[in-house]
């Protein structure tokens, strides 16, 4: 059997899927268009295997979202602990998990300026499974120690926090979060990419072990399901995504 | 209560004043926007909840805005906000960065007439670290448990965009929710709407529950399509050709100052 | 998510729960209430949002209560509530004296997921006074500014009765936003409705505006007239000579025995 | 022109119209019948003068309210400063303006118990007119000094303070609380009633001019509003009141 062909797109899709596992409630933020397409595929896969089916809210989505409280009920929903799974980017990561969706340089006079920091600052403290995705894996992006943090990845013992991340995921590797040693750990490196490509360029140190695995690629039905079920409900909130990525351009309803 | 014409509604909106827009997907007031610009509206304190992309980039670009309080501006799929980045760069505009829920706590204070609210989150965080206006305390129901109090915030005017008003200015608003603590947060309400629902949205019983009563609205002034080129929910998606034109032109001042031209002043002559 | 049967959905709710129910107009579970009596549920922290009339006057005269935490309870227009003053009297549960926006608040607190809520208002008030579990701070963003901060409220369950939910356990609640609240507050929510709607509430935007998402829903069981002798909001009205009767009867403890037998304990035999 | 037939409520509800003076909104809480009367005739005779009509929200009521954000919105509202008027009773009331919802004797040992403090707590603190009535006007209701303070009539100036009392009516007479002083003043006394059975039923101390009026009687103007278009409006929550009262029995919904 041979392997089918896929897009960087997908593979990352098809990782994000697996780490959100089995949850009730998978949400997804702005500006997220793989982890909105992972969490589709994890709600896809688990009715086609007549699993229970996780929750999915995509943020600016009507047909994919259940919420009816306004633009805080996903906070709300976090507070309350209704949220298991979240996704975060950043403008620049750190090997601490520190993520910075605001400013490059001084934050006074910044050489760079990201969007903001969004509802990273509150939601990374308490989603228990906050995962990291970042696609331009560089030295750019994987900093030695982030310009500003929107949200740190860990927390002293006397603050409050239930959430955290557990995984970043680039278009080079799969990192995992260790919460023990607050460090990054190489979990596997994408097809066609190579190891000695993701130490040049990152720029923080990471753990790893002496045989990093190849991250497993993403099966014939998984592919059918993003292509055919998931990709037209993504193209509702992402167009222009879902257009480039998947060649679909018409947002179809879901029922 | 309907005002006769836009520029009218838009009064309470004068110079300096603390201006509350919702995010860009629950109905922004483009065609208000666009009318403020023409009438060269100033130092705007203008706070999104707790997003915005194009409402605010335009207001930046066009000098309406002295203060800025947000959580994050940005086009989105079609890129950075160019003005937002530019003025950030430059220093033209004073910043407040904050995060989305802490800008739903705020306003929600203000909503129940308390002085602040509790948010979870933000501590380490160089966005509190920012904000010498919030306050970190320790719970007084915990033992060594760090909190943070958020100030109440206390908009001048809230302005937004929705499906239908009735004649006694009752607004459908539907699911969007944060846009009944808007209005209750705001001294004044000013809303831009498709259409004039015949009826007593309060009547209905379906209608009523996502209606904000026309008590805390200071007035409704009829503008079809008047989130374009924003979606407005139920009723139209994105103007995705006409965001790419926006941030192709937006990329520098000269091009800006022809997307003015072009699709803000043209009114002007009309 | 439909349970097969009143008792199964109710199964959450065990002894010694904290119980949470909404006032007496916005539909009290008066069905399921009989049905707990039946059932003999015991120990119960009775929390209203932010009042009672029969659903916690029968409570706590059929044993149920252990702690009630209310701002008020009568049986309005038919006078004082006969068990919950008896009981007070007598000194068999221990109360919890509130007032009708700190419930609200510390519902709202447990819904936004801090540990507190402040409100203005009760100092000086002796209903603070015998409060220990709330807290007088120094406003911080004042001066010399006392203000009282509020716990959060994490009831066990919640429970209230509406018109009508769909398969998904999607409820529709209309105005009655507190049903909202009161869901995001508990760990788990049972439900009765009139019927079921054939169709998806989140679907349509009329309705949608006015539904408790299924997600919240631990269990909702059909029960048609389930608020009976209390009020439906858009469905029925009190049934006043019901109430009456129960005025009189719960006067003595002969009567309320009566009362059981005759409106609670009858569907045993069925 | 002799004066028209009325009875007391009608008086009572007359003279809270106008304490209600001209204001944006009124609203009326629980166990208000007379209130919420006095409230719906300022609107109904606001609106037959062509004067701006006040909004009305009768808790419990779905025709005479316009609140949509659920239970907490008549407490948000007067947070706001949106509530101008609103209605307070008392199991006791004293001198002091302060009320009693709870209990007569020791809090925890109680030789009597009344329903609770409603949202008399905060209300009476945030409301610029409240209106205190009680109808039964004795030395048992109107007291020395209440045995529980639901909500203090007056607090001290570093408290936070926007609201408090402006009057309270009885079925004897009308007293104005004069804030400076922190006392109730008689104004006047009802028709049939005298001002030393107002001294002698009266357990706190007041103030009084030397000639005390009598309350002006409602006008036959009035009388036709409460009986034709309020009566029906008031029947929608107090059904057993407006029978009573009015002889009204079909609630008839307003449009």
């Amino acid at each position: 059997m041979s392997e089918p062909d896929f897009r960087d797109e997908e593979l990352l899709a098809d990782v994000i899927c697996r780490l959100i596992g089995e949850v009730r409630h998978v949400a997804v933020g702005a500006q997220s268009p793989i982890p909105a397409t992972a969490a589709l595929l994890a709600r896809e896969r688990a009715s086609l295997h007549n699993l229970r089916k996780p929750y999915v809210s995509l943020l600016g989505s009507r047909a994919h979202s259940f919420f009816t409280d306004g633009a805080r009920e996903l906070f709300d929903c976090a507070g309350q602990g209704r949220v298991d799974v979240f996704f975060l980017s950043g403008g620049q990561i750190d090997g601490d998990g520190n993520i910075n969706l605001v400013s490059v340089g001084d934050y006074d006079h910044p050489k760079a300026r990201f969007p903001g920091s969004f509802g990273s600052a509150y939601l990374y403290y308490v989603v228990p499974k906050v995962i990291l995705f970042r696609l331009e894996h560089s030295r750019r992006t994987l900093v030695p120690k982030v310009d500003f943090i929107s949200a740190p990845g860990g927390s002293p013992d006397n603050v409050y926090r239930s959430g955290g991340p557990i995984a970043l995921v680039t278009n080079r590797c799969l990192f995992d979060f260790d919460h023990a040693k607050k460090r990054f750990r190489l979990a596997s490196v994408h097809p066609g990419h190579t190891l000695a490509e993701v130490i040049d360029n990152t720029g923080f140190d990471f753990d790893r072990s002496a045989d990093v695995p190849t991250t497993s690629a993403p099966s014939a039905e998984t592919l059918r399901l993003l292509r055919s079920t998931v990709a037209p409900m993504v193209a509702e909130v992402y167009p222009e995504f879902a257009k480039r990525v998947f060649g679909v351009t018409v947002p179809i309803p879901s029922s | 209560m309907i005002a006769r014409t836009l520029d009218e509604a838009l009064a309470p909106i004068g110079d300096g004043a603390m201006l509350a827009v919702p995010r860009e997907s629950s109905g922004a007031a483009m065609a208000a926007t666009r009318a403020l610009i023409r009438r060269g509206v100033k130092r705007l304190h203008l706070v999104t909840l707790p997003t915005s992309s194009l409402q605010a980039d335009l207001l930046i670009g066009a000098g309406c805005v002295a203060t800025l309080e947000t959580s994050a501006v940005s086009l989105g799929e079609f890129g950075p906000a160019p003005r937002f980045t530019a003025a950030l760069l430059a220093g033209t505009i004073r910043m407040r960065d904050a995060t989305c829920p802490a800008l739903h706590a705020q306003l929600q204070a203000t909503e129940k007439g308390v002085p602040f609210m509790p948010l979870r989150g933000l501590i380490g965080s160089d966005v509190l670290a920012h904000r010498p206006d919030w306050r970190v305390i320790d719970n007084p129901f915990g033992d060594d448990d760090p909190i943070v109090l958020l100030p109440a915030l206390k908009p001048d005017v809230a302005l937004f965009h929705a499906a239908v008003a009735d004649r006694a200015g009752n607004v459908f608003i539907g699911i969007q929710r944060e846009l009944i603590t808007l209005a209750h947060a705001a001294q004044k309400t000013v809303v831009t709407v498709e259409e004039i629902y015949d009826g007593d949205l309060l009547r209905d019983p379906l209608r009523a529950a996502g209606t904000l009563p026309g008590f805390y609205v200071e007035a409704v002034a009829v503008e079809p399509r008047g989130a374009w080129p924003l979606p407005l929910p139920d009723r139209y998606g994105i103007d995705a050709a006409h965001l790419k034109e926006y941030a192709q032109l937006a990329a520098t001042p000269e091009g800006f100052a022809q997307y003015l031209d072009r699709h803000v002043y043209e009114k002007r002559a009309a």
